[in-house]
């Protein structure tokens, strides 16, 4: 068995007296398609924001592909190859579709040091295709701030993907797409490479359960189970934390709506 | 003046042919504009007298100034209040190096490039760790010490009075004596200087810059180093500022302390933003008008320049919202959107 | 990719077309070897000669550039608008506060203005800054203020002449006198530029050189201090006898004001350069300048027709007692029409020759004076500041006798 | 140490006063700042107004020339926010530095008015009857007037602090500090808020004018000194900070005082020196605004 791609141990975050992540153990191999859930307040943003580096840990450890990353600062990270969508949206409004592609993408070639516009070609192809991937090719020219939500959070997805991750973090991709795009962005994550290990926070469940080869609930900051898309259904005590917040019918395979509208 | 008229820099660099031909006719009128005014200016020497000639060449210099000022200012988001520290030490060595050295134009030049690059590279690894009206205070106080600096160090900048005696410039051992020539050296290294700015602003790096401008925290999750160019930016905008500089003193032949301050600092801030900040050109040609303003129309009119620059500023602000670069913004926004 | 082009066929561009232009000889344009009727040609007897004042008219230095506007006009009035023969054209231009405006403003007079002469210069770094044109277009240029030791020392040059002083000169001239006083040790003070540090090399030259001894020295930041507490406590600290200063302008009227706040008028004399108590700045610093000595080689108070004459005209025509600033501008133009009617013409090379030749001049109100190194050689007197029926006056106190730049 | 002290102790005592005079120029500039975005580089511009109407009611002449100068100023203030409140409110979304480029416009228009009306000569003003004389502090002679200043600032920044911290008005001025959003969704009408902070801050400014007067005078080039001045104590002391502005005008106060009687070869450099110690070792300032209320 290789070393899992991303792990963390005892990872914990805390702000003054609340702590928001607590304890939280957890392996994802490489090529998973790995889902986290659970209510909100469970921590899922702020455990990825620990992950991707952006906030620092008050403990615990991360590691990815078998080296210890906690001390390493946001950016260097990123060049080892994790890359995220937020889950606000988090974009270069003054851009256009196509340059916020190619920042980036154009940080994978060393073209990026060159002046000579000719040069830009290959991280340009490279911006085009993904643009093509998730349906934006004919909005290369256009600026961010006149695209839709749902063109944004595709968006999104092409420029994390951009970034060759081999840790891609997506948090609620979906949200506020149509079902059609929601669709189109499944098949498109469906598609990756093994070589990308998926960790996905989403609401929609029929995106989670289309996608995920594991799941995490979170709950409170920590982590109440870890197992198979089929096990987190049947889990009891999955259905006790959805009950605290007043939704135990949500997971009621095939009834519920499918949405999980928790915000 | 605008030097060249790069295409506006902040929107599609190569954008798909499919979806560019209104783009392109746009495109197409921005370069036969660029040709005529660069016709225009490479005549200037031979209409224009030499006052005339002298104008327009600090209109150059302060041109190229304000575009290295724009490419902190517009691209990096970085507002800076001491970019005149640069320009000052740029003048100075390119004084000094003509006075004990050589007064060869081209070695000048590039010593001051030199120096303001290392003078703002030695200082903007404090600078960029700012932001905002921070870094505008920080890069204020950053320009004052230099300007004090100028001051008080009279045996090497002659303090108050100036660095005067500041030989004619030289091409290839020919001193160029008259306005016409020196004007077309201006032009050549402020066309030169300006090509390099627009290489670099749309150059990867530039990219960088807007994204760093636009959403640093984001960059820095894309895995760039903001800090880093930032700090790359500031010492590239010195080392143009330095150039600027350098022209400065083989145009005018003196440097005084008041180059590398405030004044100069916060004129050639608002020339930029008066220009619309981030587009290099607009820039450019708001440092023109000031200079036009304060050289030109401000002895004529019994002392009361500082009140039409400032009615200036006042009507700028409202009638071109984005500085003169919205004009061209103007036609731009007219173009209908590619359909989704 | 058009726009990818483009930078190079700008260039390109650019290119073709200075080749083309420059190989095309043309008229007009800055690239004519000559001035035209500028200082090269030279007029006739009996023609008109364009002169060029150059002084401040917006900044700091503007009460400067009032006073010498009007010693001008006034001169012209007295001489019918002639000088030498010549009608006099007046093409003003203003200096501004330093050479960012005061340089392009005199390259426009020679070139746009077409001028013969030129006068003014209130600021030093200016006067500098545009020696070398100056000399270029062989336009003689008469400074009537700037006092910086260089413009006839080290940047000397055959075009440019000064009507009013050297900062060393007029220090040097206190140093002696108060060394041969032997009041004891004194505090020395001026604003940290070129001008107060030449200011005080000549006191301290001229003071220690006569035996006298320093109790200290300050300079103080030049234009942002308004508040001298901080360094008029190191004078009580010092136990100076005495203190001499350099300030001009606001800086002037906020020392001398707090130097009596401070209670230092009381047990420590003060002592300056004339510029401390001159002109507007006078009547601003109000009760706090009596008793004030300063050197000066002007004050309305000299004893002399030609200065009672003017003082009296003056007040006539303005309502208010002339400065220095005036003399200077009004000596300018009497030199220049000296020079003039000797050379009998406009030429800059024979206008300079016939100023180097003029000899004392001896009709002005500061008392006659001549040319040396291009540079007043002139009696350099003591004053007091006195109040006189409510107006304030820098009387005579003694004529230190004459001194040339150091 | 003593003897240090008694020696030093007029300077010490002198850097209080300036930094009380620094407190009421600089705390209008911080809270037109922290509360309204609106970086005000008029101020200076203001406070020159104040000066000169100093001048022109011969404040130095009688109590009543004094007091009138002080209620005009703070009348001419007040409306003077108000139009500068209305010329901001269409740059409400746009750039700092479009504000910046209209304030300084306005900067020199109004110092050219100025300067038309009142020439060009330095003008001074010497302080109103009973504060014109000295007293004696450790042996030397210190100026009365200056005494009271250090009074006029205790007393303003008491006010302040108890309008600040214990009424209603404090506590939207507190909130509008620290999110702005929030109170325009309580349903407070922002504009209102805007004019009365940018009529009081500006107020402030003309107010400042007419205190300094008898210390400072009154001329041309003077109100660029005193922005730069106030722009360095706010940023020392924390933008939006009203005990940010209280610290560095007394920091200031005795840098520009005791920092230039005990280094007085360095006393050129060590204003904008402290600026940028202070912005390197604290990027946002002693007491940055927007976090010490969050």
């Amino acid at each position: 068995m290789t070393a899992p791609l991303l792990s963390l141990s005892g990872v914990s975050r805390s702000f003054g007296a609340l702590t928001a992540v607590d304890d939280v153990t957890l392996d994802v191999p490489p090529g998973a398609r790995h889902a986290l859930i659970g209510p909100n307040g469970a921590g899922k943003s702020t455990l990825f924001k620990l992950v991707t580096g952006s906030m620092r840990v008050s403990a615990g450890t991360v590691a990815l592909a078998g080296d210890d990353v906690t001390r390493l600062p946001e950016p260097q990270r990123a060049r080892r190859g994790i890359s995220q969508t937020l889950q606000h949206s988090s974009l270069f409004l003054g851009q256009t579709v196509e340059q916020n592609v190619l920042l980036a993408a154009q940080r994978q070639y060393r073209s990026r040091h060159s002046l000579v516009p000719r040069r830009q070609a290959a991280a340009r192809a490279r911006a085009r295709e993904l643009l093509t991937d998730v349906g934006l090719a004919a909005r290369a020219g256009t600026p961010v701030a006149a695209l839709s939500h749902g063109e944004r959070r595709q968006l999104e997805v092409a420029v994390a993907l951009a970034c060759e991750p081999r840790l891609l973090l997506l948090d609620e991709p979906a949200a506020g797409m149509s079902p059609a795009e929601s669709a189109r962005l499944v098949a498109l994550l469906q598609a990756l490479p093994e070589s990308v290990t998926v960790v996905i926070v989403e609401h929609d469940l029929d995106v989670v359960f289309a996608l995920a080869t594991s799941v995490t609930v979170l709950h409170l900051g920590r982590v109440l189970l870890t197992g198979s898309p089929d096990e987190v259904r049947a889990s009891a005590a999955v259905q006790e934390a959805y009950l605290g917040t007043g939704r135990g019918a949500l997971f009621l395979d095939g009834t519920g709506p499918a949405h999980l509208e928790v915000s | 003046m605008s030097v060249e008229s790069p295409p506006v820099v902040s929107t599609a660099d190569g954008a798909p042919d499919t979806t560019a031909t209104p783009w392109r006719r746009n495109r197409r009128l921005t370069v036969v504009l660029g040709l005529v005014l660069l016709a225009v200016l490479a005549v200037v020497p031979l209409f224009v007298d030499p006052f005339g000639t002298n104008t327009v060449s600090r209109m150059l210099v302060f041109a190229l100034f304000a575009m290295s000022l724009d490419l902190l200012v517009g691209l990096t988001g970085l507002p800076s209040l001491g970019h005149a520290a640069w320009f000052g030490i740029g003048a100075y060595t390119a004084g000094l190096v003509a006075i004990h050295w050589s007064a060869e134009g081209l070695v000048t030049v590039l010593a001051a490039a030199v120096a303001g690059a290392v003078a703002a590279a030695a200082t903007g690894w404090l600078a960029v760790r700012s932001g905002g009206v921070f870094f505008l205070m920080l890069t204020l106080a950053i320009g004052e010490l230099v300007h004090q600096l100028a001051q008080s160090l009279s045996s090497v900048t002659g303090g108050s009075n100036g660095l005067f005696g500041i030989p004619s410039i030289r091409i290839a051992g020919t001193p160029l004596t008259l306005a016409g020539y020196v004007y077309w050296f201006v032009l050549a290294v402020v066309l030169l200087g300006a090509l390099a700015l627009w290489l670099v602003a749309s150059s990867p790096f530039g990219g960088v810059l807007r994204g760093i401008r636009d959403n640093e925290a984001r960059m820095r999750s894309l895995g760039y180093s903001p800090f880093r160019y930032k700090y790359a930016a500031f010492a590239i905008a010195g080392g143009f500022a330095g150039l600027a500089g350098g022209l400065f003193a083989g145009l005018v032949r003196i440097v005084n302390p008041s180059d590398t301050g405030f004044t100069t600092s916060a004129l050639l801030l608002l020339a930029v933003v008066l220009g619309g900040a981030g587009t290099l050109w607009g820039p450019a040609l708001g440092a023109a008008l000031v200079v036009l303003v304060r050289d030109t129309f401000g002895p004529t009119l019994d002392g009361h320049g500082p009140l039409l620059l400032g009615l200036v500023f006042i009507a700028a602000v409202y009638v071109l919202p984005r500085g003169f670069a919205g004009l061209a913004g103007l036609r731009r926004r007219r173009t209908p959107r590619s359909p989704a | 990719m058009l726009h990818h082009l483009s930078g190079r066929r700008l260039l390109g561009g650019l290119g073709a077309g200075v080749l083309t232009l420059a190989m095309t000889a043309c008229g007009g344009g800055s690239l004519g070897g000559e001035e035209e009727g500028g200082g090269a040609g030279g007029g006739e007897g009996g023609g008109t000669v364009r002169v060029g004042l150059v002084i401040p008219q917006a900044g700091v230095y503007t009460p400067l550039g009032e006073d010498m506007q009007q010693g001008w006009d006034l001169w012209l009035e007295q001489n019918g608008g002639e000088m030498g023969g010549f009608t006099v054209e007046t093409v003003t231009a203003d200096e501004g506060e330093g050479p960012d405006t005061g340089v392009p403003a005199v390259q426009r007079l020679l070139t746009e203005g077409d001028v013969d002469a030129m006068v003014g210069i209130v600021n030093s770094a200016t006067a500098l800054g545009v020696a070398e044109q100056v000399t270029e277009a062989q336009v003689p240029l008469i400074v009537a203020n700037a006092g910086a030791e260089a413009i006839t020392k080290d940047a000397a040059s055959p075009y440019v002449w000064r009507s009013s002083f050297t900062n060393a000169q007029i220090a040097a001239a206190m140093g002696e006198h108060l060394a041969a006083e032997g009041i004891g040790p004194v505090y020395v003070m001026a604003p940290d530029y070129a001008a107060g540090q030449e200011v005080v090399a000549g006191f301290t030259a001229a003071y220690t050189a006569g035996g006298g001894t320093i109790a200290g020295q300050a300079l103080t930041p030049f234009g942002t201090t308004q508040d001298f507490q901080p360094f008029l406590s190191g004078i009580q600290g010092s136990g100076a006898a005495a203190t001499f200063v350099f300030y001009a302008g606001g800086e002037a009227v906020s020392f001398v004001q707090q130097y009596a706040d401070f209670g230092l008028k009381d047990t420590t004399p003060l002592y300056g350069s004339g510029f401390l108590t001159e002109g507007s700045v006078l009547d601003a610093q109000g009760a706090a300048a009596v008793g004030v000595r300063t050197t000066l080689h002007y004050s309305t108070e000299i004893d002399n027709a030609a200065n009672t004459e003017f003082v009296q005209a003056y007040q006539e025509a303005y309502g208010e007692l002339p400065t220095t600033y005036a003399v200077q501008a009004y000596d300018a133009a009497n030199v220049l029409a000296r020079a003039l009617e000797e050379a009998g013409g406009t030429g800059g090379e024979a206008l300079s020759e016939a100023l180097g030749g003029l000899g004392e001049i001896d009709d002005s109100p500061r008392g006659p004076w001549s040319f040396t190194n291009q540079t007043p050689e002139q009696a350099v007197y003591l004053r007091e500041v006195a109040d006189e029926n409510g107006t304030l006056v820098n009387s005579v106190v003694e004529d230190l006798g004459v001194f040339p730049q150091p | 140490m003593l003897g240090w002290f008694d020696a030093n102790l007029v300077s010490i005592l002198n850097g209080f006063a300036i930094g009380a005079l620094l407190f009421v120029l600089a705390v209008g500039l911080s809270i037109v700042f922290g509360m309204m975005d609106v970086l005000n580089l008029a101020h200076g511009a203001f406070f020159l107004v104040g000066s000169y109407l100093a001048v022109s009611f011969v404040a130095g002449d009688s109590w009543g020339g004094f007091l009138t100068a002080l209620g005009v100023a703070a009348v001419v203030g007040l409306l003077a926010g108000a139009v500068l409140s209305g010329m901001t409110e269409p740059l409400a979304r746009r750039p700092i530095l479009d504000q910046a480029l209209l304030t300084l416009g306005i900067s020199l228009v109004v110092a050219e008015v100025l300067s038309i009306v009142y020439g060009n000569d330095v003008r001074s003003v010497s302080p109103p009857p009973g504060l014109d004389g000295s007293v004696d502090v450790a042996g030397s002679a210190y100026p009365t007037y200056r005494l009271m200043l250090i009074g006029v600032g205790l007393v303003l920044a008491l006010v302040v602090w108890l309008v600040v911290e214990r009424t209603s008005v404090g506590a939207l001025v507190r909130a509008s500090v620290a999110d702005r959003e929030m109170v325009s969704a309580m349903g407070i009408d922002n504009r209102k808020v805007k004019v009365a902070v940018l009529g009081i801050g500006s107020m402030l400014a003309t107010v400042a004018g007419v205190l300094a007067a008898p210390v400072y005078g009154a001329r041309p080039g003077l109100d660029e000194t005193i922005l730069l001045l106030a722009l360095v104590v706010v940023v020392i002391g924390g933008l939006g900070s009203i005990r940010g502005a209280l610290i560095g005008a007394l920091v200031i106060g005795q840098v520009e005082s005791l920092g230039r009687a005990l280094l007085p070869d360095l006393a050129s450099f060590i204003l904008f020196g402290t600026l940028a110690l202070v912005l390197i070792v604290r990027p946002r300032g002693l007491f940055a605004g927007k976090v010490a209320h969050s």
